[in-house]
């Protein structure tokens, strides 16, 4: 066999072999891989919406989704929005949960963050950052309570808590928050939260 | 009066007072001299005597025999001791002459005057200079006969002499101005005739006025010009000199001839006289002994040959703290050890002074004021780190053989850095190798 | 404007040697001399950008339509190698001179993670094609500033007097981790 | 080819050969993941794993690849491991796969890996390339530990999450950042050739 | 379905770009030393440039060029070296064994120095400004020689003067370069006598700087006068073959003992 | 003569006066007025900050040095002391000694003796210091108190660059004065409230002609140009140039560590281009950054530039081009 056939054959096969094993391995993970993937966004939806026994994605677009929680009667109990944007470093995705009629935040969580650990990334913190979002009235818009306190009481109705160090990010999140519940409200208003979407699970 | 001047240069204390009043003063010649066959930039002469001939004054005893060479003379009459290896002012030995002095002077009739030197053909000139063993006695000590002799395709079109001294506690020069105008403004003449050149410029350091005053008197009877020039180490360096009096660089590894131009110390313009006008061959010349360890400071015309003990001793002696003994000035000169070393053409001085208190060695600091002074504009810190190092390909990128040793990067750097003794460690490493590389 | 910021971050802020650790290998080995120093970091910039490109045109055109993306590493690498290597030949069939400045740093780069990395993340952030030039690029340059900066660093570091047991490598890391310290000023300024 | 007993081979990648103080490879994946004791851990194996493999295959198949598409399969086999590792560990420990992110799949290019199989595996037997392998990885898990473990405990004050420093302690953010590893490493180094040096010394 | 589409795109890539290497291998070919290729074969392939080069082809390249060292990659270590150097067969001939020796007895006690040195602390430094001691011709104690020497064979003694370790001293010639004073000489090894000055001073003048210096008394000569003469106030061997072994004790009786064995404690001890 | 004393030694044998430790205790001399503000102005607090600084970095370069063999004079020649003032003088006052000490240490040890000691580093040790401390402790690094002499009841207190980014004290017109920039009646590092003490000790610098002048010229000059371009186009939203040298750690930076010899380029063109590099990086960073002030970042960041300016900034040599 000439070398320049054997060259070819060689890679060939090689590739093609690689070909079918992986195809293989993608078989045997595919559903499992989805699966955490669906778990995540599920399990968030769950804990910033509860009561939810199903959900639906009701909205798309660039940075922001919305999904709808639903009791087991079918009605909506509150919207989970996924929002995206930059921190201090990097993109902040985070869920925000609402009640129906938007007027209450139910909790925040962050579902990805790039912020410096030890500082920014306390907004993924519930003792310093997160707890202060549990019920926060959102009729008005929210703001940023400076410098950094303990407990809710030390905090006006519409104030938020800061990171001691990590201004950036907290504001970060606070503009997210205000931004996608402003896109929300419009949202809602122009009636494109239908939910006739398919259904998440 | 406008003063002219190059970029960069130091001025470290000039300490002149001492000698610069003092009249040139004839050293009478010692019981012996031994004199070196190699007093100048290139290959030693060769011997014509052997022990025990009988020499006159100014005969020939040393035949230069290639061109970079000069030929040597004797100094005194007598009859010589040996002819052997003798240590050298720069530190290594080399052959010598001794001659014990008959005390007679007796003059060879080789001596050959004339009567109307300026219309001499410039090969005339050239030849009587060669004859008479002139070297440069600025301090390189360059075979003037060469530098008199333009190659064709570089025409000369000023002749240069170079009254600057700049070196600090040096007067030699500034002695020579005001007692011998007249031979040095003819033997810039002479050496304008031989050259082909326009005109003379004589550049003089604004700390010696009076010189000055009467070149600029004296000078109007020839081409040329005195030019006062700002007081400033080292003004005198040749290619600083050019760019100070006529905004001209000579080019990197290049020579004066390149712009046109040839430089003569002050000494060598009367050497050249004296050679053409009374066919005397250079066998003294004009030093200064000087420094705070000389007891009686002075400015003497001392025979080739002299040991430095012996100028000393006219001088009054050494002093008891003196530690540190130089030929040449404090900037470029040799430090020496032994007194029995001796008085050659090149030699410009010989000083002495008590050492300073001990200096610590810091390693550089980057303040970047040896670039700042160095007078062509080189990197020394980087040269120097590049020999130190071993990298002497960069060493040489870096321009290390444009360096002119002329010490003002060590006078200045503050973190002590022997800079020069690197460099020149360099230079002779990356010149050996070449050597090798094509002998 | 997008376009501009991706690329200004991918030379300062995201630097891929200081931000991200990547073509460490050659970043370290290649940065004894500016001069080669600087022929690794444009080989690197042309290999990114063919990266991007071919990368962005496999992902788009055969991965995605076909849901096949988990053969993005290995298809990605088996076209950047191959590619590299033809190009490598080709430029040292056609210009001797260009491969000597050039060409000889190419296979070196193959295997070097960065490409792999540029790829996967053009893919990952969902980059459209001029997106992807531009972080290719971007990212070339970045890696070349670094690299320069560190040879230019390291030539000065041979005249100074370094503890033997840090020579080399040890202080270039040093080095390396000062950089990205100091390069963490920049952080913030592309939002 | 190789003189050395099995032993040895095994040994040498441990420290003789280390992949990362000595060899100077795979720093990449070394500098980027060591911020926690868990990532370091995780990447070790993940490339050991790959290591492992692609060496057995490599070594069986080596009489069959013409050199000059060597590279190219090579790769291809090393990117094949890659991704059932990479598929893996999403499948399994989504979480670490996350933090991993897109440096898993960097183990394709990761200098040591395509080096072993050069160096050694297209020139010895299954068996010798195999405990090669084994070596050279513990070696590198190893370096990874000792790193991660150093900017773990320094940069947050814990051991694979759990405190190990007492509350008077400060935690220097700088250690899990950038600059950290940069430093962590080049200091480690220094002390492993410093070590190096004595000890040929005192032989 | 699912299943061949990846197949499928595996196979037609590497397909491709096999077709296209062939292609490249027969139509891009440039000719270059075998050797390159032999030994490129042999390295790691690692690439990782930790031989300094661009990668190992670059490195082979620079191997065969001679400008790298054969043991000049890390990572494949000694296997690569050892392959390396067969594969450009670099065995020397044999050659007649020689030793360096140094020409100098100027120990600290013996050479005088000429006054407190105050430059950089080496030979070559010291030399350029006419060295430390008074014998312009002697050592001058700051071992250039002994950083010169690639293969440890030599170190500085006790008594200030650089010792060969003769079992270690490959001849090649390193430090004769780096001396300054030219105090080195390769000799065979089995030359037994040696002068051990170079001192062209004369004797009345090299005595008062050392003690140690060869005064030109002729001794020597006179003992084997075909073999050794004076020259320049030193003496000289001519042909150290010349030299009857039943005249050695009367060259040994040099005043100064600068010319005599070169292991003259190790013969009476 | 030979029975005495000689001294051999090649060409130049004369020096000048000027040594290395006169240069560094020059500069010591020149921070005494800042130092004094800052004592006068956080009392004991600076005190304990600029003793455990210095002290520190003392003690680390004498145990580099034992370790390295090192003649231990070179502990004495007043870097080190310069290095644990300067790094002292960049902490806020509220830190605690701790951690002054880690960035001491670090600071000498990374920042200059695995470089091989004074003369061999690259960077800045005192900003590698800081920059240490600050990465490592971002939260201990950005709290303020104001000085004794603010009479304001509050433990935190914005610094005057703080408060124009994350306050928006432009548009609130809450701008720290002029004055007060100048005199030094405002919060921040030690070394940074009066602007009057540093321009004294800076000019101190300048007439002993220590420091390169143009290095603080040019950095001055980019910045001001820089800042002043936005503040013309638009003075609701950006600050004079005038706030902008006055605030923070402009005027320490430009006078006393930019000016560092060692990390600075060596050529005059190296230290124009430097220097407009400095300049224009701390107002970038100013502006557009993720903190509120540039000039540690940029001081760094410029030193990773010197080794090429200086290769490339080198001056013509007389006479140009080499013949042959
Ligand atoms: C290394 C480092 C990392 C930082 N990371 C963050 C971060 O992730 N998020 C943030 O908001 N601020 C971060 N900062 C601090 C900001 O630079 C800025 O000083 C701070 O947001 C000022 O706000 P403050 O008022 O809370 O001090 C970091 C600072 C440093 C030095
Ligand atoms: C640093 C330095 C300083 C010099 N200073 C003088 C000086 O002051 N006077 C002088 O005549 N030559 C001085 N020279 C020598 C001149 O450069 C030049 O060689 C000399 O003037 C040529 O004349 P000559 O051949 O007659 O000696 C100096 C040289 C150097 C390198
Ligand atoms: C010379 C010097 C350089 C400084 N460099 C920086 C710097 O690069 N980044 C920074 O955040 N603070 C730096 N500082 C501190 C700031 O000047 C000052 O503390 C700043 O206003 C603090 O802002 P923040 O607390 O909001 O971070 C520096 C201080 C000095 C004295
Ligand atoms: C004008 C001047 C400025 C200096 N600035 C600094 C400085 O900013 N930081 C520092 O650590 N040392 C500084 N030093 C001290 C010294 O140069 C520094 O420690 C060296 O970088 C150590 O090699 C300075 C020295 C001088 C003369
Ligand atoms: S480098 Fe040479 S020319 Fe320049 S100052 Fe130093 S000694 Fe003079
Ligand atoms: S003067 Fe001295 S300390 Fe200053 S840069 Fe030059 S060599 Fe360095
Ligand atoms: S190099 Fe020469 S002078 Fe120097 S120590 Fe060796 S033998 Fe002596
Ligand atoms: S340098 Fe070479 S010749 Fe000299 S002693 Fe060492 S091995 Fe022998
Ligand atoms: S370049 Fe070697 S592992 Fe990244």
């Amino acid at each position: 066999m000439s070398l320049s056939a054997r060259m070819i054959i060689v890679l060939t096969f090689v590739g093609l072999l690689s070909g079918s094993f992986l195809a293989t391995v993608d078989l045997l993970t595919k559903e499992r891989i989805e699966l955490n993937r669906q778990r995540e966004i599920e399990e968030a939806i769950l804990q910033v919406v509860p009561g939810t026994h199903s959900s639906q994605k009701l909205y798309e677009e660039k940075d922001l989704t919305v999904y709808g929680g639903k009791d087991k009667k079918g009605i909506l109990v509150g919207f989970a929005i996924q929002a995206s944007g930059i921190g201090f470093q990097g993109k902040i995705t985070l869920m925000l949960g609402t009640n129906p009629s938007i007027k209450k935040i139910n909790s925040l969580k962050v579902i990805d963050q790039k912020e410096t650990p030890g500082l920014g990334a306390k907004i993924n913190d519930r003792e310093s950052f997160l707890k202060f979002w549990d019920n926060k009235d959102c009729s008005n818009l929210l703001t940023l309570h400076k410098p950094a306190v303990k407990t809710q009481e030390e905090l006006s109705h519409s104030e938020i808590n800061t990171i001691t160090g990590a201004t950036i990010s907290s504001e970060a999140v606070l503009n997210l928050v205000n931004s996608s519940l402003n896109r929300l409200r419009q949202l809602e208003k122009e009636g494109s939260l239908s939910s006739e979407e398919q259904d998440v699970n | 009066m406008k003063v002219k001047t190059f970029p960069h240069g130091v001025h470290p204390p000039e300490f002149k007072e001492s000698t610069e009043e003092k009249a040139i003063h004839s050293m009478p010649p010692p019981d012996k001299v031994t004199i070196p066959l190699l007093q100048h930039f290139g290959s030693p002469a060769e011997s014509l005597v052997q022990k025990g001939d009988e020499v006159y004054l100014s005969q020939k005893i040393g035949e230069g025999q290639t061109l970079f060479s000069a030929s040597v003379h004797s100094s005194v009459s007598g009859k010589v001791l040996s002819v052997d290896m003798f240590s050298h002012p720069a530190g290594y030995p080399v052959p010598a002459v001794t001659i014990k002095n008959d005390g007679q002077d007796r003059i060879s009739t080789e001596r050959e005057e004339a009567k109307d030197p300026f219309s001499l053909s410039p090969e005339k000139i050239r030849q009587k200079v060669k004859e008479a063993g002139v070297v440069g006695l600025g301090g390189a000590a360059f075979p003037t006969a060469v530098k008199l002799s333009p190659p064709n395709d570089k025409p000369i079109d000023t002749i240069i002499i170079n009254g600057c001294e700049c070196e600090p506690l040096l007067t030699s020069d500034y002695r020579l101005m005001l007692e011998a105008s007249d031979e040095i403004l003819k033997g810039a003449e002479l050496a304008r005739i031989a050259t082909g050149a326009e005109r003379i410029i004589i550049g003089i350091e604004d700390n010696k006025k009076k010189a000055f005053e009467i070149f600029q008197e004296k000078i109007r009877d020839y081409p040329g010009e005195a030019v006062l020039l700002k007081t400033k180490y080292p003004e005198g360096a040749e290619k600083n000199l050019i760019y100070a009096l006529l905004r001209r660089e000579v080019p990197r590894g290049g020579l004066p001839f390149d712009v046109g131009i040839v430089v003569q110390n002050v000494g060598t313009a009367k050497a050249i006289w004296d050679a053409v006008h009374d066919g005397k061959p250079l066998y003294e010349r004009v030093i200064t002994v000087s420094g705070q360890s000389i007891k009686d400071p002075n400015n003497l015309l001392v025979r080739i040959g002299t040991s430095f003990e012996s100028v000393i001793e006219f001088c009054g002696g050494l002093s008891e703290d003196a530690n540190i003994l130089v030929m040449g000035g404090p900037m470029m000169g040799i430090a020496q050890w032994s007194l029995d070393i001796p008085v050659i053409k090149g030699t410009s001085g010989i000083l002495a002074w008590p050492a300073p208190p001990p200096r610590l060695e810091y390693s550089c600091i980057h303040c970047g004021r040896c670039i700042e002074h160095c007078p062509m504009v080189l990197v020394p810190t980087r040269l120097a780190k590049y020999v130190k190092y071993n990298n002497l390909t960069e060493a040489e990128n870096w321009g290390i053989l444009d360096c002119v040793e002329c010490g003002c990067c060590q006078y200045i750097c503050p973190s002590n850095i022997p800079l020069v003794h690197w460099i020149r460690l360099g230079k002779d490493k990356i010149i050996s190798l070449k050597r090798k590389k094509n002998p | 404007m997008e376009l501009v910021a991706i690329f200004v971050s991918a030379i300062l802020i995201n630097n891929f040697v200081l931000y991200y650790f990547l073509g460490i290998c050659p970043f370290l080995g290649v940065s004894k001399k500016i001069s080669s120093a600087l022929s690794m970091g444009l080989a690197v910039t042309f290999v990114m950008t063919i990266t991007a490109v071919v990368s962005w045109a496999i992902n788009h055109w055969i991965l995605i339509p076909h849901k096949l993306d988990y053969l993005q590493i290995v298809s990605f690498i088996l076209v950047i190698a191959s590619l590299v290597q033809l190009v490598e030949m080709f430029i040292r069939k056609m210009s001797p001179p260009l491969y000597q400045a050039l060409g000889i740093y190419l296979p070196l780069i193959t295997t070097n993670c960065s490409i792999m990395f540029l790829a996967l993340l053009a893919a990952l952030r969902n980059y459209s094609l001029a997106e992807a030039v531009a972080f290719g690029v971007g990212s070339g340059l970045g890696f070349t500033l670094a690299i320069i900066l560190m040879a230019g660093i390291r030539e000065q570091l041979d005249l100074a007097d370094v503890p033997e047991p840090l020579k080399g490598a040890g202080i270039a890391l040093i080095v390396a981790g000062i950089m990205a310290l100091a390069f963490m000023g920049f952080i913030g300024m592309i939002k | 080819m190789s003189t050395r007993s099995i032993g040895q081979e095994f040994v040498k990648g441990l420290w003789d050969e280390n992949p990362v103080f000595r060899q100077l490879l795979g720093l990449c994946p070394t500098l980027a993941v060591t911020g926690w004791v868990i990532n370091g851990l995780a990447m070790g194996l993940a490339t050991s794993f790959v290591l492992i493999f692609s060496s057995l295959v490599v070594s069986s198949i080596k009489k069959f690849i013409p050199s000059q598409v060597r590279i190219a399969s090579y790769i291809v086999i090393i990117a094949t491991f890659v991704t059932i590792a990479d598929r893996c560990m999403a499948a399994f420990f989504p979480l670490i796969s996350k933090n991993l992110g897109p440096y898993i799949p960097l183990i394709v290019v990761n200098c040591i890996i395509l080096g072993r199989q050069e160096a050694f595996s297209s020139r010895n037997s299954v068996g010798r390339s195999f405990i090669d392998a084994l070596g050279m990885s513990s070696g590198f898990v190893l370096a990874l530990l000792i790193l991660s473990s150093i900017r773990e405990v320094l940069g947050v004050g814990t051991f694979l999450g759990l405190q190990v420093m007492g509350t008077w302690f400060k935690p220097w953010i700088i250690m899990i950042l950038p600059p950290g590893a940069f430093l962590t490493l080049g200091i480690l180094l220094g002390i492993a050739l410093h070590i190096e040096r004595k000890t040929k010394a005192r032989k | 379905m699912d299943i061949l589409w990846p197949v499928f795109t595996m196979g037609a890539l590497s397909l491709l770009f096999s077709l296209g290497l062939v292609f490249a291998y027969k139509k891009l070919k440039v000719y270059e030393d075998p050797k390159i290729e032999q030994i490129s074969e042999f390295l790691p392939q690692a690439n990782c440039g930790a031989c300094g080069y661009a990668g190992c082809r670059a490195f082979a390249e620079a191997v065969v060029k001679g400008e790298a060292a054969t043991s000049g990659c890390p990572v494949g270590g000694e296997e690569v070296t050892q392959y390396i150097a067969d594969a450009l067969g670099v065995t020397a001939e044999k050659v007649i064994k020689k030793i360096a020796w140094l020409h100098c007895r100027g120990t600290h006690e013996a050479a005088k120095n000429r006054g407190s040195y105050l430059g950089i602390s080496t030979c070559h430094a010291s030399h350029l400004i006419g060295g430390n001691k008074q014998c312009s011709f002697g050592c001058l104690h700051f071992g250039d020689c002994v950083r010169a020497c690639p293969f440890d064979a030599l170190y500085m003694g006790e008594e200030g003067l650089p010792v060969v370790k003769e079992d270690k001293c490959t001849a090649c010639g390193k430090c004769v370069d780096a001396c300054p004073r030219n105090l080195f000489e390769l000799h065979p090894a089995s030359q037994e006598i040696i002068v051990f000055c170079q001192s062209q001073d004369r004797g009345a003048s090299s005595r008062k700087m050392c003690k140690n210096a060869c005064i030109a008394c002729g001794i020597c000569s006179r003992a084997c006068p075909e073999a050794i003469v004076i020259e320049n106030n030193l003496a000289k061997i001519l042909d150290y073959k010349k030299i009857e072994p039943d005249k050695i004790p009367e060259i040994e009786k040099c005043p100064t003992n600068s010319i005599g064995r070169i292991h003259k404690d190790k013969n009476e001890g | 003569m030979t029975d005495k004393i000689i001294i051999l030694q090649s060409s130049p044998h004369f020096k000048d006066k000027d040594s290395v430790p006169k240069i560094m205790y020059a500069v010591i001399i020149s921070l005494a007025p800042a130092i004094f503000t800052s004592l006068y102005f956080f009392r004991f607090k600076a005190l304990v900050l600029l003793l455990s600084c210095v002290a520190a970095c003392l003690t680390t370069e004498a145990l580099f040095l034992f370790l390295r063999r090192k003649p231990l004079h070179s502990l004495l020649d007043g870097s080190a002391i310069i290095t644990g003032l300067l790094l002292a003088m960049t902490l806020p006052p509220s830190l605690s000694p701790e951690l002054a000490v880690i960035g001491a240490v670090v600071a000498m040890a990374i920042g200059k003796q695995v470089f091989g000691g004074l003369g061999n580093n690259i960077f800045n040790p005192a900003l590698v210091g800081r920059a240490f401390l600050q990465t490592a402790f971002p939260v201990a690094m950005t709290t303020w108190i104001p000085s004794v002499m603010t009479k304001v009841d509050i433990l935190t207190y914005a610094t005057p660059l703080g408060n124009l980014k994350f306050e928006n004290a432009v548009a609130q017109g809450t701008l720290t004065s002029l004055k007060d920039l100048f005199f030094g009646n405002t919060g921040g590092c030690l070394g940074e409230t009066s602007a009057l003490a540093l321009i004294l000790g800076g000019l101190f610098l300048l007439f002993r002609r220590v420091i390169d002048w143009r290095i603080p010229l040019g950095i001055f000059l980019s910045l001001t140009i820089f800042t002043g371009i936005f503040w013309l186009a638009n003075p609701e939203k950006y600050t004079s140039p005038l706030f902008h040298i006055l605030a923070g750690g402009f005027l320490i930076g430009a006078f006393f560590m930019a000016t560092d010899m060692v990390t600075s380029p060596i050529t005059p063109l190296g230290a124009w281009v430097y220097a407009l590099g400095i300049g224009l990086i701390v107002g970038l960073i100013r502006f557009f950054g993720g903190f509120p002030e540039g000039v540690m970042y940029s001081i760094l960041f410029m030193n990773t530039f010197v080794p090429l300016l200086n290769r490339y900034t080198r001056p013509r040599i007389l006479g140009g081009r080499r013949k042959g």
